[in-house]
This record gives C-alpha cells, structure tokens and sequence, in this order.
C-alpha cells in the first residue's frame, strides 16, 4: 500500500462533498466515508465546499471533519538535521531515555551526529517515552520522526 | 573508482548528473528540500535524503547537512551542479576534507577564481588578454583612480571584486560622473559582498560574449572543446547558446583554445571549467572562469559527441581524459534555448502547477527538464524549467528544428519564455548572426 | 490507481446532480456517493456545488436534461468524399438546386470532383433546400456537410 | 522547388514528415481519417483534410480520396511514408499521372522489387549474391522441383513470389515433406495474395539481417549510408536497430555498399531505399529491397548526421544529392528501440487511452512519437506508438543511454512492450552482440 497515494486521496475527498468513495483495482480495495451528522427538522442540509452566499444554513453545523486532528495524544520528536541517530552519549552509557520514561522540555532524547559533531535533541515539551523509532547508527533525514512522547 | 555519488543540487542539472551517473553505472543519492521530496528525479535516484525545509539556506546550501547526508548514505564523491554550492570553495575543502571526492577543481581554483581580481591577474600571468582596466583593487586616492580612468579611456566601467549578478557594476561616461559611482557601487558591493573592494575596466561597446569550454585530468593532461556564443542575454541572463561561435576564424579559435589550456596548465586546473570573453569583432578580452559545468554545457556535447559530465566524474576519479586534442571534433551546430516560466515580455517569474507538459522530439532535438505533467514549480527557485536543445549539420538547420521544436513544446499552468525566443528566432539579424551581449535589450527597446 | 482519474472523476460527479456513482471496469470498480442526509419534511436537499440557489426542490424532481436532441428538423448532407464542390454539371447551367427548392429522393443536389471523375451528390430523402454551403470550386473534405435541408 | 507536400500516412511517420517539410519551409497538408482529426499532428500541419472513415481500406489506402485531397489543397508532391499506399506502383502511377510529385522511385522500380523473383533476378544481374534458390518461378513439374531443391540442398524455404508477412512460407527439411509443404503454399499464397507463384530458397541457419540504407538522385548520383543490424525481431517484426551493424569488418561493409550503390545505378533507382541482406557471419545474401523509408531510418541519421526525409524530398524536387560518398562518415553508435502498444509477453494488441505520457530526455536521446497524454490508441492501425532512439560514442554508450531512456519513459493507460525491450537490453548475448534473426524468440523459449 503506497501511504502517500492513500494521503492524496484522503486530501482529495476532503475538498471533495462526498460522504462515501470506493475504489476496487485488480485484488485492492479502499473506501473512505464521512459520516454527515443528521441535522435537525426543517433544516436545509448542505454538504459542498463552494455553497452559494445565501444559504439559509451555515456550514458550521454540519459535523464535517475535515482535517480529522491526529489528537490521540502523542506527538513525534523530528529531526532537525541530516545525520546519524545515537541513543546514548557513548557507546558503553545507558541510552538517554528508554520507553516509558517521563521527560520534561530540555531533556536530551538523542545524538544526531553529522559532519563529526554531535548534536544533542532535547524534549520540547514534557511526556511519556512510547517509543524510539531509531537505533545506534541509523542513518536519518530531515523532518523524520526519531522519539514518540505520548503526554 | 566512485561507486555513489551525492548529487547536491536540484532541476534539470540534478537529472542530468543521475543520467550520467546512471550510463557509467554509479548509485546515485538525491539530495532534496522538503518541497521536492516528490519530484520524479528524485525517485529515479537510487537512495534520496531530504535535507532541510524548501528555503534554499537551510537545504541546498546547508553545507553540514549536505557532508552528513553523504556519510549516512556511505557515499564516495559529491557533485555539487552549478549553482548553490558549486564555486564556494569553503564547501569544496569540506568534502575534501571530510573524506569524500569533491567532483571539480581544487578549492585553490575556486577561490581564486571567484575573485575577479584575482582571476584576471592569474590569467593576465598566464598570457591571456584581459579587458585594460586598473589591474588591480582601486586606492582610496581619488586622483589617482581618475588618472587611471584617463589612461584606460572613457568609457570605463566599475566592477566589484566580490561582485556577480550586476551588482556594484557601474558604467562611468566621463570624469564628471566618475566620484559618484565610485561611491555608489562602493556602497551596492559592500552591502551586497561585505567587501568594498572594487576595479576598473575599459567598457567594450557591444561585444559578443565567446565562451571556451575546457577538460583537464589530474595527469597534465588538458583539452579545449571548441567555444561557444552565449550573447543573447537578458539582465546579464543567458537565454540562448550557441556552439560553434558562428564567424570565428577557424585559426583564431584554435589559438584562443590553445591559450585557455596552456593557462589551465599553468594554474593546474582540473575537472570541466569555462573561460568567458568578451570579443569586440577582433580580439577577445578575459573576463571570468566558471570553475563548473555550465548550463550551456548541452550544445558543446552535441558538436563534439563528449559527454562533459561523465568527463567531470571520471576525471574526479583519477582517471586520465579518454581523448586528447587531436580527438576533439566540432561537427555540425547547436542551440539551446532556456526555458524560464516566467513571463516572456515582463520577465516575472511564474509560479504554479504544471497542468499539461508535452516535450518537442525529432531529429537532432534534446531536451534537459525535470518537469512534468502536474509539477508545481514554486518561488522558492530560479525559474529554469527545461532547456530545449537542437542540432543540425549547419547552423541554419539547428535554428529550423529550434523553430519546430519550440513550436511543438507544450507547457500549460505557468507562462513560460518560449514566445520571447520565438520571437528572437525570427529576428534577422539574429539569423544573420549579427549580435552581441546588447542585441536583445535593444532590440526589444529597453 | 489514477489519483488524476479519481478527481477527475470527483470534479464530474460534483457538477452533476446524482448521489450516487459506480463505475465498474473489467476488475476495477469505483463508487462515489453522496448521501444526503434525509431530513425530515418540508425542507430542501442541496448538494451538489453548483445548484442554482433558487432551486426548492428534491433531486430527484429536478428534471435532468443532459443532451437536448438537436432535433430541430433540419439535416445536413454530408461530402462521402474529398474533391471539389460544383453546384452545376457546368459552369453556365443552372445550379442542380438552390434555397427553397423541394428535393426528393434520388434527386442530385450537386457534384464532388475528385481525380477528373465528377461524382454526382443526390437527396436521400424529401426535404426542402435550406442552405447551400459550398460554392463552386470549393474544396470540401471527407464528412463535411454540403447542404441543409428541412423535412 | 516543392512548396506544399500532402502527408499520405499517419502516427508516426506522418509527424517525422512534417518535421521534415517544417525544417525545409514547406508547406503541409495533413491527411487523416476521421478518428484521428485530433491528433496533435494533424493540427501541426499547415492544413489538414479527412479523406475518410477509420477504416484505413475506406482512408490511408483509399487512392481517389488521397489524391483529390491533393488537388484540392493545390500541394505539389505526396509522400506516403511507410505502409499503406508506400509501396503501391499503381498509386505511385497515379500519383505521377495526376500531376504530383511522388516522394518516392518510380512505379517501374517499386512493382519490380514488390516482386520477389522479379527482384532477386534484378540484384543478381546487377551483381549482388542471393540466396542460393530456384532461381525464378516453380514450374508444376514435381521431379524437376525435386531435383533443383536437391541441388540447392535441404533445408529449403519455400516462398510465395507475391508474399510477406510470412504468408506462404514454409521450411522444408527433406524431400519427403517437399510435396505437402508446396500444396500448402500454393492454397496459402493463391488465398493470400491471388497469386500461387512461388519459388524455394536455401534455408540459413540463424543467419542476421543486416541492410544498407541508399540515397540516389535524378543525376546519377547514389551514396550508401552504411549498414544497419535487424537481426532482434519477433514474428517477423522487427523490435531493435542498430547502426552501424557490429562486429562487420569495414572492408566488407564498405563493399556490400559499393555493390548496393552499382545495382542503384544500373536499374536507375530513386530516392531512398533500403536492400536487405541475410548474413552468415561470411557473406551476405540478398532478399529483398525496399522501396521506401524505413521504421529504423533513424539510427542511420544519428550515425551519420544525415536528414533522410529530408533527402528524400530535396531529390524529388530534382536536386542533386548534397552529399558525396567521402563525406559520409559513420560516427559512433546508435539503437532503436519500438516502442508497441502490445502486452510485453503475449505481444496483444493493447488498445486503449493514454492517460500519462512523459518521454525520457538527456544528451543522446531521440523520441520519434505522435502520442501525448489523453490520447486514444484505437485497434485500426498499427501499434507502433514511440520510436526510442539513443546514441553514443559507442555501442555500451548507446546501450547504456536505451536502459536509462527505457526507464524513465512513462506510458500510462495501456500495454507496452517496454518491459520486453528491457529484457533483451538486459541479456549478456545480446550486449556482447551475438545476435540472429531468432535470437528473441529462442531466448524467450518460442
């Protein structure tokens, strides 16, 4: 499954006012669906995107979820820069955290080592360690996740 | 030998790096801003690393991110385009000296290139013609620099020693304007450079602008491979480029030639690079080395066959040229003409999303692009989307199968410059081959 | 799978007025929707982006006229072959017929000449002359129409 | 001089002939059936004229309707291409009756080699080796044929005089199955081609096809363009060209040419053409001559720079040839790739439309196409869609530039039998040249 061609899809029924969209191709198959909350008594429902100017009901009222928020409580730690991840300071030392670990903003993560300089990435903000998605001596880019914290 | 090269650029010079790292069997890594992760040069490349956010400050030209992105990815030599990080000799001693190759000259040459100064005294030592001018930084005396001014002959023109891109360049008329625009450019250049340094030079009145493109391996050995015209300029842009230079003397050519590579000799030279001139109809006048492979670098590959940019790498990989100058034949005549998407008469740059491209083909065409069908081109780059190349045993078919091909080339979603070169095509002069570096601003009446 | 195809595919559906759409093509299927909540009476449906705001009926009361029959009566003799238009045998007869003339089957109505062999172009059925749309010596191609008539 | 030329043909070879005219500022007038009115090339042509419906029997092939389309758009010549009506002598004669120039030999020249026996008895007399055979047409004595295929020693082919396509053909590997297979050919030819003439051949065993591409003028001039390799072909189709043929000792090349130049002049043949040869890896045996441009004329124009449309309409305007024998020169190496719109394996037809077309680019490659995005391949014609043509200095260059041209080429929407190409550039046989005219089939186990 390519993700990127399901997040494209996703974005296109989002600017879409489609409440269901199935695609069958050979063995492969994938629907998304909207759930449009029932409105009230003699309402007018209006789903589009461009509704004329004077529609007697405001689009707030319909329980679109556009940009479903990824709020289920946890947020990636990305890298800053091209390098090599390193869980701890040296090779014999404990990792700096592990999962489960509580850390507050400040708190070294990781080493992203690049050019033979060793940068250190710190917790923004406080949480629980859910997961470390790199291991010594991975090589990782820009913008790539490195620690789950949940809050 | 190199096995994996990182290609530090973006566009069509990044393609066009993967393409002859590809042909000589080399892994490639394509280096890309957040933006371009989605751009299909990218996923032809055998590993990709995104390096930074879209401002080119923080990806192309972060020099950390570009070495580190080599380590990671246990790469052998890094190939920076033109560009970016191509003359900034700091980067270049970097990838020296972080253990990689750094496919191109010697951080010495680039440094001493890009001053322009420095260029000039380099190659006035090894025995080529400069444009007169002050040789040298101008003193803080202004009667001395006024007495320099009379000896040169008005008009002159002030330059900045950092300079590029027009900035700090002033044209001085007579004595009365001269302390002005000394001032004036002092204060353009050290705001512009952080250097104030400046020099004078004779101004050459509509001179064509003739190119000489040279090779040379780390065994002494150097070539030229024939010159090229890159007149057609708009605000010191090229726009179209030609090789051969058309009317130059046969032995005039072959002289000039002989002396760009007895001045890469001299100065130990290496990898692909070009001396600029400007010719006055009589001689020709140094006025900078590129120390890269150039965007026109195209129509010398088609009048000789060479393919600089696997030349660039395998001279990076020690290896001696494959030919010497006796090898080198100029057959036939090419043209290029650089698509901008920009808009062909005000020149602003267009944004947008490709909605529909559809490159010309044919005999003797070639076409360098990276983009395609639905590519966004964004402001955060320069505006060249595809160079149009065309080949013909003489230069009136290359100008026909130009005129076909640009005919054919589709571009929808952003304006593009295709109807101002149509429009310089069907000049007469420019037919006629009547031209020089002012030829299109005047004749577009600016 | 074509993510172009698929907004395509969106754009069409969301300027028509159905609410449902299902597209199945050798082993690949494809089904849009676009559920409209019901909603209880007395109240208006819209959904679709381009309705006209004045429009106060169901969907399904809207009268979908897609493609008007151009059956304004009249038909075009069409050229079955490349050549030239003569409206005469010759250049000082008269032409075989002009506007207003009654036409019956079998009738000639003008020549195409191709490679020196003059093809005469008859009526197929009865009608009245309406327009001539070739002059003399005019070039006309394969399928083009040469003369109007009405029944 | 011609000024206005009617393009009898389609896809392809209809825009290769509109570049042509293009380059040369000649007029054009797009003929085309109704189904392909919007084709991109149809509107790059000055004028355009539908001569019929989708049925090529009923358009492309429809000799009034052609012709007329002629007269009406004042167009001075035809150029029939390749297929269709190219090498139909009655055509050729009409063509020349009703005032046009035909691009093209003349009609006694196409009706002679449109006959096997007529034109393997012409190249023999004009001093050219055949196939070892009967030498003319089989009689109905059954003895006599027996004891001619004796002398010429089984195997034996036998062949139908009006045939093609492999119609007719049959291979015999004794006398005991001599009587059955000549019953057979006869029913297949007399049904095929409304003739039973057939004539028997030594059969070679996995001998190359290898021909030599001519131009001759109206002032006996004729010069030979070197020699091309066909041998990688699929049921008598040919799927991969190459030129020059490798591994051809240039003395013997340059014979073969010399001999095909001498037979030129002695039947006083015209324009461009193409003789066709089996090669043992010794000699080379005649089989048959086209009267046209070829599919694969393109590798021959990348070696020598030549433009062989554009030779074939300057002599029909009856001028002399530009070029002398000394100044062709084979440089370098070039391959041809089709590109068919068939499944890779099963080679189905595969019509349908394309919904994302994006060709390759780069130095060394030429797209020879008439598709583009959104167009409709139909079942009526043929299913050549793209031509892909790649140079190189040499023959692992010009490989090296297919397999990267290959890959970035973006077909969408239907079959094609890249994915087939890609497996042949991939066989160690074939890069090393050890090719015959069953190479493809044995190596994909048929």
């Amino acid at each position: 499954m390519d993700l990127r061609k399901v997040r494209k899809l996703i974005e296109i029924f989002n600017a879409s006012n489609l409440s269901e969209l199935e695609i069958h191709e050979g063995e492969d198959s994938i629907r998304l669906n909207r759930t449009l909350t029932v409105v009230a008594d003699q309402t007018t429902v209006q789903s589009a995107a461009h509704l004329p100017s004077d529609v007697s009901q405001t689009l707030k009222d319909i329980d679109i979820d556009d940009d479903p928020a990824d709020d289920d409580g946890t947020f990636a730690v990305l890298s800053p820069m091209v390098g090599t991840f390193f869980a701890a300071a040296a090779p014999t030392d404990d990792p700096f955290v592990k999962v489960g670990d509580e850390v507050s903003p400040g708190q070294p993560l990781c080493l992203i080592e690049a050019m033979k300089i060793f940068n250190q990435i710190e917790a923004e903000r406080s949480g629980t360690v859910l997961k470390v998605l790199k291991q010594n001596g991975d090589p990782v880019e820009y913008g790539e996740p490195l620690v789950i914290l949940s809050e | 030998m190199i096995e994996k090269i990182v290609i530090a650029n973006r566009g069509e010079i990044a393609l066009r790096i993967l393409r002859a790292c590809r042909d000589l069997g080399i892994a490639t890594v394509a280096l890309h801003s957040e933006i371009d992760s989605e751009a299909k040069y990218v996923k032809l490349a055998d590993e990709s690393v995104c390096i930074g956010p879209a401002p080119a400050a923080l990806s192309y030209l972060n020099i950390p991110a570009v070495i580190a992105a080599a380590e990671v990815t246990n790469a052998s030599a890094i190939h920076p385009g033109y560009g970016f990080l191509a003359e900034n000799a700091a980067f270049a001693e970097q990838v020296v000296q972080s253990g990689f190759v750094f496919i191109g000259p010697t951080p010495a040459s680039i440094r001493t290139m890009g001053n322009k100064i420095e260029a000039i005294r380099t190659m006035e030592k090894a025995g080529l013609r400069c444009v007169p001018g002050s040789g040298g930084p101008l003193g803080d005396d202004l009667d001395e620099i006024r007495l320099q001014a009379e000896q040169i002959g008005y008009p002159i023109l002030i330059k900045a020693a950092a300079g590029g891109g027009g900035k700090g360049l002033r044209l001085v008329q007579d004595e009365s304007e001269l302390e002005n625009a000394l001032a004036l450019s002092q204060g353009e250049s050290s705001l512009g450079f952080g250097d104030s340094t400046l020099y004078m030079e004779k101004f050459l009145n509509n001179p064509r602008h003739i190119e000489i493109q040279v090779l040379c391996d780390n065994f002494g050995n150097a070539v030229y491979l024939g010159d090229r015209d890159c007149s057609i300029q708009r605000r010191r842009q090229k726009l179209i480029e030609e090789a051969p230079a058309f009317g130059i003397p046969d032995h005039q050519r072959r002289e000039l030639g002989e002396r760009c590579v007895e001045a890469c000799t001299e100065i130990g030279y290496l990898g692909a690079g070009t001396f600029e001139f400007l010719y006055d109809g009589q001689q020709f006048f140094f006025i900078e080395m590129n120390t890269r492979v150039q965007v026109e670098h195209t129509v010398t590959e088609y009048v000789t066959g060479i393919d600089i940019v696997k030349e660039q790498i395998r001279i990076a990989a020690s290896q001696p040229l494959t030919i010497t100058q006796d090898e080198v034949s100029i057959t036939g005549h090419s043209i290029e003409c650089r698509i901008n998407a920009e808009h062909p008469s005000t020149l602003m740059p267009s944004p947008g999303v490709i909605h529909h491209y559809h490159p010309p083909g044919g005999p003797g065409v070639r076409i360098d692009s990276h983009i395609y069908t639905d590519y966004e081109i964004t402001t955060h780059y320069d505006s060249l989307i595809a160079k149009v190349i065309t080949y013909g045993s003489d230069r009136d078919e290359a100008l026909a199968r130009m005129q076909g091909a640009l005919a054919e080339l589709v571009i929808e979603g952003v304006d593009t410059t295709t109807a101002l070169h149509q429009k310089i095509l069907a000049k007469k002069k420019f037919r006629r081959g009547v031209v020089d570096i002012n030829f299109l601003e005047r004749s577009l009446g600016h």
